[in-house]
């Protein structure tokens, strides 16, 4: 068992890819084959990635060093550079890959019945698996280099997903805009990896953090790589494509590739923390991160308000919801520097913008499936059509009214929990932006309101009375997340304390993530 | 496209293709490897689909025989990377072994075949994939250009 | 700050190639056209990498028959490789999604997708 | 607006590359430590002459994996866009 469990962090990465290279074959046999073995791949990825969580928690950082002679062998033998590529998975990557693989095993399962009237259902399926393989693969390196190589895994396939239904015209549209924005993006963090490869002859991100003295050059690369990964992080000032890709992706992959987006967010910060932390002043560049997060919150939600498609409606509100993680994450790195004020309330800002990562990730993958449920049945995503639906799709209304009560920050669901962790903390630092923070979420309670009103109840459209149920694996998938989230509104302070304070600590503690792979700490 | 083209392109295709597996076979000793020989061997695939057209192509070459073979190419190099997880993900557990398994003499060497562990077999597998997958691409893009359907 | 004016041409050429693909990227309102920004742009970055790794008076790598001399670094030269691959695949993938949305709107002027400013 | 959007991102953009170019090691003088250990023990270590392969498929094979899967997403994503579409039933 400990041999898996040492094991683990490259098994969850290359089980699924394993799957994706079989999946063609396994659709030879037959759509049942293909199913079990998809599924059973993300569901032993998510077994896989629990166990390694727990083992995370209980004896901290897990290095693994691929194709060395042992497993935290970073260095050669009398050498003072890492050679190899080294897997380094602390609290927060475990963090975002418990969340990818949630999302992903939901996508995967709500997905099955939708393929019944599409054809190329294989390939479909083989996309998605490479997207959660990105993903993973994205939060799990510790080397700059493979950092962009699962970028590019996670972006190609996302598009591809996202231009799945080529009858659409507008579904080529987006997934074209989705894979300019990441090709762009990524040949600019591509860019700054070159830059700083060429100062400090080296890859691993450990090592680049020991080294870096933020030079010129490193400045000009910081801004590349947070420049690119806002870019791919649909922020304000680059968030055009956002809309458009996530109101056209097809049945459980816009939860994936929103997840996918977030695991951008992960590398900003891995970015930010890990691999420049205190060298960088933290004022001037936290600072950033809170104006990139004000702006979105605030044109997110005032772009969403007057939608009439409710896929661009959510997706929408995922940008100004993302802007509220820059925003806690933003102020907990403004005070990073100065340890008193760290205690205090940045700290807390930090794991209020991390367990909203979470909560969002549940709430937003529950709302576009419905969304996806309704246009499933009624074949239209415009809410004017729409209307009385809750006598024909009793399950689908319950579990939007779930999510609308969970974004919108009604008290016992877990969204108040983290935006209540957010404002405390964000006041203490500077009170308007609390007060922005929370003027947006009740804006965003009017829209959902809104929205809830004109699809679910108000008069039932005649042509609408013959709609049933949507079929039982779109169900499932749905409830997953529906109990996920309900589990996270009973026991948040269970959850904060055994998954969101250790990422924060990690992701604070350059010290011990360099240590790890040098041999220091 | 013209009967000279057609004649000279018979002509050449063996010899695109035979490079292309050299170039693959030899990636340890010689500059090369999987990704450049697979290309090659890709570029003989499209000088046959540009030479004789792609819907005659389509005839003969369906596009699930390159799909199958680009996941074989991709499960031999998978499976390679998993055999060393005795040790570890990627461990190169034939460097020193009977099968391709001989050690250089360090510096200049006239260069033997028959070394250099899993990275031979692991070029051919990545040949492969490469070879299927860039022949699919081009095959289908000429397909859909041209406006003709992709048989499943 | 080691500024050599002449010995850093070809990082000049790289700000060069990269500057110009921006600017097509940014102005150019065909989507095929956008394409080849984008593909000069992966040239231009594939052209740092590699430039990156040489060492004057450098030799190619490889042992084999290999003549005297300080060897160049190996690592620019894989980085390179796996970039031009992936440039390969986003290349492949954004002109047949330019193939598909020829098919449905009959031209390929970006007029109505507006990239950057929606 | 947006001409002076596009401008003034334009000049910054170009600005920073050019400054790159010079601030960056000149030409022919890279530093190498991690490459020096590669050349000196790829022959002894994974049996390779050409030192470049011993980089791609042994020290870095993770990324050549992570690219073979590149490749593959690529070719499945294009295939999947131009496969023959039948009309939904319902």
């Amino acid at each position: 068992m400990d041999s898996l469990v040492t094991h683990s962090s490259i098994l969850a990465i290359a089980i699924p890819l394993l799957a994706a290279f079989l999946t063609p074959l396994a659709s030879k046999v037959g759509d049942r084959a293909r199913n079990t073995v998809v599924i059973g791949a993300l569901a032993l990825a998510e077994f896989l990635v629990i166990i390694l969580a727990r083992d995370i928690y209980l004896n901290g950082l897990h290095v693994y060093t691929l194709g060395a002679a042992a497993t935290d062998l970073t260095i050669p033998e009398h050498y003072m550079v890492p050679v190899r590529i080294i897997l380094e998975v602390d609290a927060m990557s475990v963090f975002m890959g418990l969340i990818t693989t949630t999302i992903s095993l939901a996508g995967a399962i709500y997905s099955i019945s939708f393929l019944k009237q599409e054809t190329g259902g294989d390939r479909f399926y083989t996309l998605l698996l490479l997207l959660a393989v990105g993903m993973l693969g994205l939060e799990f390196t510790g080397d700059m280099f493979n950092f962009f190589v699962f970028l590019e895994i996670l972006s190609i396939s996302g598009a591809a997903l996202a231009a799945f239904r080529t009858r659409f015209g507008d579904a080529t549209e987006g997934g074209f805009k989705y894979i300019v924005i990441s090709a762009v993006g990524a040949l600019v963090v591509l860019f700054a990896v070159g830059i700083l490869y060429a100062q400090y002859n080296v890859l691993s991100m450990a090592a680049l953090a020991q080294a870096i003295q933020y030079t010129a050059l490193d400045k000009i690369a910081l801004a590349l790589l947070v420049v690119a990964l806002a870019m791919k992080l649909a922020s304000v000032p680059l968030h055009m494509w956002a809309p458009d890709t996530y109101s056209v992706a097809p049945a459980g992959t816009t939860p994936m590739i929103y997840v996918a987006s977030q695991a951008c967010l992960y590398g900003m910060f891995r970015v930010l923390f890990s691999l420049y932390g205190v060298s960088l002043d933290t004022l001037a560049i936290g600072w950033i991160v809170i104006v990139l997060g004000v702006l979105s919150m605030f044109v997110g939600v005032t772009m969403a308000v007057h939608q009439s498609d409710i896929k661009r409606l959510m997706a929408y509100h995922a940008i100004s919801q993302s802007g509220y993680m820059l925003l806690g994450i933003g102020v907990g790195l403004a005070v990073l520097a100065d340890p008193q004020a760290l205690a205090s309330y940045g700290r807390e800002a930090i794991s209020g913008g991390i367990f909203h990562i979470i909560n969002n990730a549940l709430y937003k993958g529950l709302l576009f499936l419905t969304a996806e449920a309704l246009f499933f049945s009624l074949g239209t995503r415009d809410l004017n059509k729409m209307g009385g639906m809750f006598r024909n799709m009793r399950y689908t209304a319950i579990f939007f009214i779930v999510g609308a009560l969970a974004i919108s920050g009604v008290p016992p669901f877990n969204g108040f929990t983290s935006k209540l962790m957010i404002y405390e903390s964000v006041y203490n630092f500077s009170p308007v932006l609390a007060v922005i923070a929370m003027l947006v979420s009740i804006v965003t309670l009017a829209s959902f309101t809104k929205a809830f009103q004109s699809a679910f109840t108000g008069p039932a459209l005649p042509q609408h009375d013959n709609i049933r149920e949507v079929p039982k694996p779109m169900l499932i998938g749905m409830g997953i997340l529906a109990i996920a989230i309900v589990f996270f509104s009973l026991f948040p302070s269970l959850v904060v304390n055994t998954i969101v304070t250790p990422a924060t600590d990690a992701l604070i503690d350059q010290a011990g993530y360099i240590g790890a792979v040098m041999g220091g700490a | 496209m013209s009967k000279i083209v057609r004649t000279m392109s018979n002509i050449l295709i063996p010899l695109v293709f035979i490079f292309g597996l050299y170039i693959i076979l030899h990636g340890h000793i010689s500059p090369g490897g999987g990704f450049q020989g697979g290309a090659v061997f890709a570029s003989g695939v499209a000088m046959i689909i540009v030479a004789f057209g792609s819907a005659s192509v389509q005839k003969r070459l369906k596009e699930h025989h390159l799909s199958v073979l680009e996941s074989a190419g991709a499960l031999i190099f998978i499976g390679l990377a998993f055999g060393g997880l005795a040790t570890i993900f990627f461990f190169n557990f034939l460097a020193g072994s009977a099968v391709f398994g001989n050690i250089p003499p360090s510096g200049s060497n006239p260069g033997d075949l028959w070394t250099g562990g899993v990275i031979p077999l692991m070029n051919i597998g990545v040949g492969l994939k490469v070879l299927g997958g860039l022949s699919a691409i081009v095959l289908v893009m000429a397909l859909a250009s041209s406006g003709i359907e992709v048989e499943e | 700050m080691t500024v050599g004016l002449p010995f850093n041409i070809p990082f000049l050429a790289v700000a060069a190639l990269i500057s110009i693909s921006f600017i097509i990227i940014l102005t150019q309102r065909n989507l095929i056209k956008l394409v080849m920004g984008i593909v000069i742009m992966q040239a231009g970055v594939n052209l740092f990498l590699v430039s990156l790794g040489y060492r004057t008076g450098g030799i190619v790598p490889i042992f084999t028959h290999a003549p005297e001399g300080a060897m160049v670094l190996p690592v620019p030269q894989a980085l390179t490789l796996t970039s031009i691959v992936i440039g390969v695949a986003c290349t492949a993938l954004m002109l047949s999604l330019i193939v598909l949305t020829y098919r449905h709107t009959g031209d390929t002027d970006a007029e109505k997708s507006r990239i950057l400013k929606g | 607006m947006r001409r002076a959007a596009v401008a003034i991102s334009l000049v910054v953009i170009i600005g920073l590359l050019v400054a790159a170019a010079f601030l960056i090691h000149p030409f022919g003088q890279p530093p190498s430590q991690m490459d020096d250990y590669m050349i000196e023990n790829s022959q002894a270590e994974t049996g390779t002459n050409n030192v470049v392969a011993a980089v791609l498929f042994d020290y870095r094979g993770f990324d050549t994996l992570g690219e073979a899967t590149v490749l593959f997403t690529a070719v499945t994503g294009v295939v999947m866009l131009f496969r023959a579409v039948k009309k939904r039933e319902s």
